[in-house]
């Protein structure tokens, strides 16, 4: 059976640690890191990116345009 | 030569437009025109004036305070105009309202009985016509034939065949004009 | 027959003219005294012939909003009102000098301050030259005395305006707006090209071709720094304008001892008044500004080494009477005559002010 | 298959619209602003008529919108977008043209502008975000502000009396003639968010197709005025905005 794997590539210094990509995610995939950017912001990553399932729910809330996703079958 | 004219009255007796067809006439005859009507908001009724120059020169002011003649359609314009017309000028008036009538000695003045003769030859329309053609019989500044053309300029392409009417207004109105 | 001599009101002037010149779009709120302009312009229709837009807005504020939106792509678009109405405008006027938007504008001057009166009045030369709206900006302001001039100045203000980026306004009143004269339009010029547009006006918004950046009209900067070099350039943009633009006519001023200085409707009557004078031997001339910003400084600069005074008349309490003392720096006695509320000052009147003046 | 692996044009799913440009945006985190800005420049790309289109930017938060979005923009007077808009759509028929306001800016201060060129049934898209507050200026009321609400101008909660009710002025609209699609919308969740730009994909299809006025209203969040985070924001405009501004199509003709 062909499995769904995504993956998502943030850009950490547009971001501005809102956390809506954190909240939309169904899978658990992204956090908002300890670190900050350049601008102090906690930024959005993955940690779990095997969970990813490459939905893009958290590219359409993000309001800064800064979630990129990618997917492919297995 | 140069005619400054004020013609005053009641709004809706066609003060200005009789102002407009003389200027229009003169324009015919490539004179110097210059048309200054008062303006309010006030379509009927109240007081209207306008001041008319016909001129063989450019004209300066077109506002004046004392002119060759005055054209005078109610009590209040007299009472305001009288006095304005230059010493040996021509003051036409139509009897109708006027209760104090114009009694300055170095002037000419005329009657003109236009509004009834607009009323009992059931042509109401017609009355500011028939003044006009008492003052161009007095001081024939402009042709017939240019009258007849500015009218034609001066109404909308819809009111053309009104013109037999106003021609024939404005000759009843030379008939019927009168020194006093 | 194009240059056929016509009868019009000053009002309709403008609007034969604007059609005649090309002009994009008309936007405009009815007040008296110059409702003329748009009755007229929307009896002519040339939405049918030209293409050229007509419309009558919700307000004076919405109006001359349109016109800073058709201005921003690079539109020959106008507005007319009169002093209640130029007022609302202020905002408008002075979004458009901050974004450096051509367009010209209309006030048929009326009494004021408030609602005031219909009647003809020149108590906005102040606004007119001196601001108007907020900041530091100018506005090209043309003061025809005639019908014929009502007509040339929509091509003169319009040209002035694209020339230098900046809105023009031609100051008019009462008297000119509402009389009729004999007038020679202009010849009906095509309406600018989209691609003519894009050429000659690289600035306009009219959607982003590919390879260029977006275009942006804004007034707004925010960076203090950026926003002075703003406020240097529009100043030198000011100068350029004072230095090359100024226009003004000269009656009888060859011989003059005396001036009367005037624009407008008040400029003709003083043009009887000289006639009058001159009849009785009193060697007095006519300086007109046509321009009243730019102002003409110099020539009444230069007059005052000639002339031993001047009468400034005007429809108001005394406005480019100020202007008259700056520019010859107090050397001469510089006198005033106005009247105001609407009532306009007869020949007679303004000799007997000139007579005392010797 | 590892990460940098998936990563690969092929294939990608989301990304930045191209027409968003890398301008860092000033918008406050999690404002509801990004997420619109991005659906319009989805659409006008989708729509391919990045070269014909002309946005018209209001004051309040959305006065920089210029700054973001590579088209051809005028920055209006506050409130005067629809007057700008009007002018250029009717100099320029063939022009896809947009006006992107607030509710200060549409609802109060522009609301002869905004009913009139609807009025007119002028062909132009308006975009309305409605967050109830003012977010510029510092928080301040807006005339959309729920009742109870507090702003820095109605610290004790918006009240009957001193400051009458919350406008309703999309219901108002869908009333005008010359209107002919009103839908209210909201960019909380990837389904929302969906949802909204199909309406506003039809919006400026009607706008090209010279159907008259399109409304989109997004019921939208103001984390800093409202003093709470984004994700709280969310769930304070289900829970109050959406009762009085509830999402849906008021007109589609």
């Amino acid at each position: 059976m062909a499995k769904i794997k995504g993956t998502v590539v943030v850009d950490t210094e547009r971001c501005k640690g809102c956390d809506l990509c954190v909240v939309a995610c169904p899978t658990d995939v992204l956090e908002l890191a300890k670190e900050v950017n350049s601008k102090g912001y906690n930024y959005a990553r993955m940690k779990n990116p095997d969970e990813c399932i490459g939905c893009a729910n958290c590219g359409y809330v993000c309001p800064d345009g800064c979630i990129t996703i990618y997917k492919v079958k297995i | 030569m140069k005619h400054e004219i004020i013609i005053a009255g009641f709004g809706g007796q066609g003060v200005l437009s009789m102002g407009k067809i003389l200027a229009y006439s003169g324009l015919m005859e490539d004179k110097e025109v210059a048309w200054f009507p008062s303006y309010g908001p006030e379509q009927r009724g109240g007081t209207a004036n306008v001041t008319v120059i016909l001129s063989d020169d450019k004209i300066s002011s077109p506002v004046l305070h004392r002119f060759d003649i005055a054209i005078i359609l109610n009590q209040p314009s007299l009472e305001k105009f009288e006095s304005r017309v230059k010493s040996g000028g021509i003051l036409i008036y139509d009897g109708n309202g006027i209760t104090a009538p114009p009694t300055r000695k170095d002037i000419r003045i005329f009657h003109i009985d236009a509004m009834n003769t607009a009323v009992n030859e059931g042509n109401a329309k017609a009355f500011n016509m028939i003044v006009l053609g008492g003052m161009l019989k007095i001081e024939p500044m402009v042709t017939m034939e240019s009258v007849m053309k500015g009218l034609k300029k001066s109404l909308p392409e819809r009111h053309h065949k009104l013109l037999p009417m106003n021609e024939k207004a404005i000759l009843r109105g030379m008939e019927i004009i009168e020194e006093i | 027959m194009e240059d056929e001599v016509k009868l019009m009101k000053g009002n309709e002037a403008i609007a034969h003219a604007a059609i005649r010149y090309g002009a994009d779009g008309y936007f405009g709120y009815p007040i008296t005294p110059q409702s003329e302009i748009m009755e007229t312009l929307m009896d002519e229709k040339p939405w049918e012939t030209t293409g050229m837009v007509v419309l009558q807005a919700e307000s004076e504020v919405s109006a001359i909003n349109m016109v800073y939106g058709g201005a921003a792509c690079g539109k020959r678009v106008m507005t007319s009102s009169s002093s209640p109405g130029i007022s609302l405008k202020q905002e408008g006027i002075s979004y458009m000098a901050g974004a450096e938007l051509p367009a010209l504008i209309v006030n048929v001057m009326r009494g004021g301050p408030g609602l005031g009166t219909i009647q003809p009045s020149q108590a906005d030369y102040f606004q007119t030259v001196k601001g108007g709206g907020h900041g530091d900006y100018r506005l090209i302001t043309l003061a025809p005395a005639s019908v014929q001039e009502m007509a040339d100045h929509v091509a003169l203000g319009f040209d002035l305006a694209f020339k230098y980026n900046n809105p023009a306004m031609i100051l008019a009143d009462g008297v000119i707006g509402q009389m009729m004269e004999k007038v020679i339009l202009p010849e009906q010029k095509p309406r600018k090209t989209e691609e003519e547009i894009r050429k000659e006006q690289p600035w306009a918004t009219l959607g982003k071709t590919h390879g260029r950046k977006p275009n942006i009209i804004t007034s707004l900067e925010l960076d203090p720094a950026v926003m002075e070099q703003n406020n240097i350039r529009f100043q030198q943009k000011y100068n350029q304008i004072e230095e090359n633009e100024v226009i003004y006519e000269e009656l009888l001023c060859d011989d003059a001892e005396y001036l009367i200085v005037a624009f407008g409707s008040t400029a003709r009557i003083s043009q009887t008044t000289v006639e009058l004078a001159r009849k009785e031997g009193i060697k007095v001339g006519l300086f007109r500004p046509i321009t009243l910003w730019p102002f003409p400084k110099k020539k009444l600069k230069a007059y005052s080494e000639k002339v031993k005074g001047i009468l400034t008349v005007e429809l108001n309490a005394g406005q480019m009477v100020e202007d008259v003392k700056l520019a010859v720096e107090c050397k001469i006695p510089v006198n005033f005559y106005g009247r105001l509320g609407g009532i306009v000052p007869t020949p007679d009147e303004v000799l007997d002010e000139l007579k005392k003046l010797l | 298959m590892n990460t940098l692996e998936i990563i690969k044009p092929e294939n990608l799913v989301y990304g930045k619209p191209r027409l968003m440009n890398d301008n860092p945006m000033h918008y406050c985190p999690g404002c509801s602003h990004g997420v619109i800005h991005k659906l319009i420049a989805e659409v006008i790309e989708e729509m391919g008529m990045e070269e014909q289109t002309i946005g018209i930017a209001p004051v309040g938060c959305a006065v920089f919108a210029y700054n973001y979005l590579d088209i051809d923009w005028q920055e209006a007077a506050h409130g005067r977008a629809p007057a700008l808009a009007t002018a250029v759509k009717r100099l320029n028929p063939d022009k896809m043209v947009f006006t992107y306001q607030g509710d200060g800016d549409l609802a109060a201060i522009g609301t002869a502008e905004t009913i009139h060129a609807c009025n007119r049934g002028e062909n132009i898209v308006i975009v309305f975000v409605n967050n109830a507050i003012y977010g510029m200026t510092g928080g301040q009321m807006a005339p959309t502000t729920l009742l109870g609400m507090s702003t820095a101008t109605c610290p004790h909660g918006r009240n009957v009396e001193l400051n009458g009710y919350p406008l309703k002025i999309s219901d108002l609209l869908a009333q005008l003639d010359g209107t002919c699609l009103v839908t209210r919308q909201a960019v909380h969740t990837a389904a929302a968010v969906k949802k909204a730009k199909k309406m506003l994909r039809k919006a400026f299809e009607n706008s090209m197709s010279h159907k008259g006025t399109s409304i989109v209203e997004f019921v939208s969040t103001c984390a800093s005025g409202w003093k709470m985070s984004p994700d709280q924001s969310n769930k304070w405009m289900v829970e109050n905005m959406f009762p009085k501004y509830p999402l849906g199509d008021l007109k589609d003709i």
